[in-house]
């Protein structure tokens, strides 16, 4: 295992230390150590958008606190969900008495410790309402779309989520807007190495050497296929063959295409896959309005990509225009 | 050997539980190891630790100990197990307020209570290769043998001779949830770690019990 | 080799068509396929700031075109210097009229190409000065910087001089803002894994698992020491103590410090190495002014960390403050 | 047997020199596979390839073949060889420009300029194990050669002959400069990349002019 750590129990501890002194402009403590907040929130008479999740997945989750972006993040162990009180602790430091808004993912840990820090918060009458990212196609049919993990169509949904909120629309408006974001977005992965959890000191999965796995989630569950290990422009068009039916995209849409690597792999790959997808969705007469190419959910030292695609209409191009600042995108409208 | 015991023991009882996960902590990651990510003692043992620092030194009524060991669960660990235990320690808490004395019936709604928080929570079923299939198992045998007119001891230990079997029926299963549920076939031949955990858990609780009635 | 790539050969070029693809709004195409420019390139009556250097190493360099960054990039094949051709043409795609600043790092093909192609440009009546970037301490002994290779403090050079040039200076002001960040600036590497040129197929250097090599160059070029594998904040220690007497830095310096990651390393990690380095310097007296933490020079998929420190002047600050968008960096002033 | 040939003959003297950098391609490659990252044949072949596209299919002056030649590896190899190189058939050519025959004397005029413009771009010297420690001993023996008194042919000969015990001369050497430097003492045992593809190069120079001859 070679990485650069202290203690491998205090990987979260160190992290979050070294995360705040990065960012003093856009990130600070509360009083729970697993709880980062925006340091311009809460923002009086603005809904609170809150998310949160294991670590290891960084920018995700507490990249994108931020303006116009998420106000508060629970934290928490690699690839574990942060506590019930964690998210409740979220819930109080974002919210601004509009009420709050948790955007996060579709993982049996985070649903139980969200579900019961909703009870908690009621009981202080914070009002918070849910929406749960199920973007990955391969990890469930489309008949089962509940059952869907929520993968990097995350970073769209707190992208527009984050964006409705700072126009100052109520909980509801938020939660429609972010809601329209999951269902208009079809994500699928494909790994090809696994990752050490610190603590554990070993890969829990293997992809042999030469082969890859499509599907394959961002904690290593498992994917749909495993096969030799297939060039750039094959790889694109398997992910763009699993996602576009599945909406359906189709001609004259335009979308945000988001291509991320999982940690390890070369940012210059990335380019060489997103060559390929650009051109596959040309093809099915698709336009890209705004494409994102980078790492922006990842998966330690994972190696492989990502491929999400989002449906725009007219309030989804605005919101996904908007200005936003963090560490995980920050972007801002042509002077 | 009495019928009962009083509900002033909560801190024997907690501290059973606790020492329990202590002393298994290495095992239990090892177990997770074979199919999982191998953290599952050390999780549990973080939890369980934190819980015995925040457990008064005085006696505890066993609804406190009950659901403080749950509430440092809850707050503290995150994941799925933080939950899990976490609302099964409270709801047995819950069950067993307001008594003066622990009964056969008293135990028995707080086994119930405990497992239907776990199965509002999470969605697995016996099977499944999870805790339910020693938490089910344990809670079934209990409620037979008091209703066979057992007394409390014997039902005590039916209860953890049959999550000790629930454990074992886990070893031929297929994971159908949960981490584990990744390698499908090759998890056969393998202890599931969260019922091997709850297994551990329902037999520190049969033993303290029992050890109260003077058994 | 777990890559996505296509023709091991034509790596180059198809992360150029996805790189293209997916920054339209930063930066477009030359007639020369190896040199792409800033979409407002040439900037009339704005000093050009030209880089160029082998491929592999993104954000570097391409990643750094764009506002008040750089203006064109001559773009080599992996881990190899551009030719001089590439480099000739990046300055008559940058060339607004006031000559053009060369701002590169030093490493023998670069040199040669450079030289050649300022020859070839002085024919077009172009006037190119350069500044050679020299950063690293570990490449040579202070008696001898200008051995020395360039490694990420190239980044805060073009920060630097990007912004200088915006400012409406001369070639000279330029020259002298940038050669004043390099003077300013010490960098240091620590490597955990090599890494595999595409075209090559296998790695060229080795780092025996639970082994680092400190002071590694960009493209595995040895370091002063190689020990076992250290934690977090021993590496953090091992990197400030070596660049900081070389300076020297010291109480009361205010400094831009840049942590980046090789490329493989989790971003979880940085942000724990920066944690201590940031300590490091505070307990020196030494106070970070502004700090970049992330992936901003990479070495294909390499493990491991850079530091690079810069002492910063009135002038420095203001020029590191100013907006700036590209790939690389994007900031802008609070509103 | 003459003493000059017809500086009409650029495409026969380049097209044998793009031949032999084809034919050896791979060879050069493992070599620098064993101390090097593997590419050079691979750099190289590229190049030459490319200049024999933009050879112009009739007779070419010498001058403009080299030169041809020289500007290709210059505008599309970048790295250090494209420069390297490039320089090196550039100033060869410009050494015979306007020369009606190449004489030995002519010929010996084209390595001084060859050399001196490698020397004036890179800092390698005689023992730093590059294509210099080929380069500079190929020259010293066809100067040699020719002022005791050697026809043109027998001074092509010993050039050769020089390169190879040039490169040759590599296979003992700590690497001082470039990417093999990196191994230190390792670099010891194996011939430099560099230098093999001079020797190569100058093998063919050598072959094709002694042809012209009719040696
Ligand atoms: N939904 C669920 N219901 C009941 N038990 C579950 C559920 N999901 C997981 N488990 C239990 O969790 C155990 C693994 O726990 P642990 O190793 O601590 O967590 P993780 O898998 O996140 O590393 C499994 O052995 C299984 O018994
Ligand atoms: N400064 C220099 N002068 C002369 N030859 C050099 C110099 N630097 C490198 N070389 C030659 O370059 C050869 C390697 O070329 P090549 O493999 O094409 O480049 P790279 O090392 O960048 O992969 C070496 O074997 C050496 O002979
Ligand atoms: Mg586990
Ligand atoms: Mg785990
Ligand atoms: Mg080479
Ligand atoms: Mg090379």
């Amino acid at each position: 295992m070679q990485r650069l750590i202290n203690d491998p129990n205090l990987v979260v501890e160190d992290m979050l230390k070294g995360f705040v002194k990065a960012h003093p402009d856009l990130v600070t403590v509360t009083d729970n150590p697993r709880v980062l907040k925006y340091v311009g929130a809460p923002v009086p008479n603005k809904v609170g958008v809150v998310t949160g999740g294991g670590s290891g997945h960084k920018p995700a989750f507490i990249g994108y606190l931020g303006r116009n972006m998420v106000d508060a993040v629970a934290v928490g162990e690699v690839f574990s969900s942060p506590s019930a009180k964690a998210f409740y602790d979220a819930f109080k430091a974002a919210d601004g008495g509009k009420g709050v808004a948790c955007l996060y993912g579709n993982y049996a840990g985070d649903n139980m410790n969200v579900k019961m820090a909703i009870r908690m918060a009621a009981k202080d009458g914070i009002e918070v309402k849910t929406v749960v990212a199920n973007d990955d196609v391969p990890s469930a049919p489309k008949t089962e779309r509940e059952k869907r993990r929520g993968v990097a169509g995350e970073v769209l949904m707190w992208k527009v989520g984050g964006a409705k909120a700072s126009s100052g629309a109520s909980l509801d408006e938020v939660i429609a807007a972010a809601q329209k974001a999951i269902d208009n977005t079809r994500s699928i992965g494909v790994g090809l190495t696994p990752c050490t959890i610190p603590a554990v000191g070993h890969p829990n999965f293997t992809i042999e050497p030469g082969k890859m796995e499509l599907g394959i989630g961002h904690h290593g569950e498992p994917g749909i296929q495993v096969t030799d290990l297939k060039s750039a422009d094959e790889v694109a068009a398997m992910m763009v063959d699993t996602i576009l039916p599945d909406l359906p995209f189709g001609k004259g849409d335009e979308v945000v295409a988001l291509l991320s690597g999982l940690g390890a792999t070369p940012v210059m790959e990335l380019y060489i896959v997103y060559n390929k997808v650009e051109e596959l969705l040309a093809a099915q007469g698709i336009s890209v309005y705004k494409p994102y190419v980078g790492n922006f959910f990842t998966s330690l030292e994972m190696m492989g990509v990502t491929l999400t695609v989002m449906k725009l209409d007219a309030e989804l191009k605005s919101l996904i225009d908007l200005d936003a600042e963090s560490m995980g995108i920050t972007q801002f409208k042509r002077a | 050997m009495s019928e009962s015991f009083s509900s002033s023991e909560g801190r024997t009882i907690v501290l059973a539980l606790i020492r329990a996960i202590q002393d298994n902590a290495a095992y239990l990651s090892d177990i997770d190891g074979a199919i999982g990510d191998g953290d599952h003692g050390i999780n549990m043992n973080k939890g369980f630790t934190l819980a015995e620092k925040n457990l008064s030194g005085g006696p505890v009524a066993l609804a406190d100990a009950l659901d403080g060991l749950g509430d440092t669960l809850l707050t503290d660990i995150g994941g799925s197990m933080g939950p899990l235990y976490g609302m099964f320690f409270q709801e047995m808490g819950g069950a067993c307020r307001g008594e003066e004395t622990i009964t056969p019936q008293v135990f028995q709604a707080m086994l119930t209570a405990g497992l239907e928080a776990i199965q509002s929570l999470g969605d697995a079923k016996v099977g499944d290769k999870t805790l339910i299939d020693t938490l089910v198992p344990a809670r079934e045998a209990f409620a037979a043998s008091v209703g066979a007119g057992d007394d409390f001891a014997t039902a005590l230990q039916k209860m953890a001779d049959a999550a000790e079997r629930g454990k074992e029926s886990t070893r031929d299963l297929v994971a159908k949830i949960g981490r584990a549920s990744r390698l499908g076939e090759r998890s056969r031949g393998h202890l599931d770690p969260g019922a091997t955990s709850c297994w551990i858990l329902l037999r520190a609780l049969a033993e303290a019990s029992r050890g109260l009635l003077g058994a």
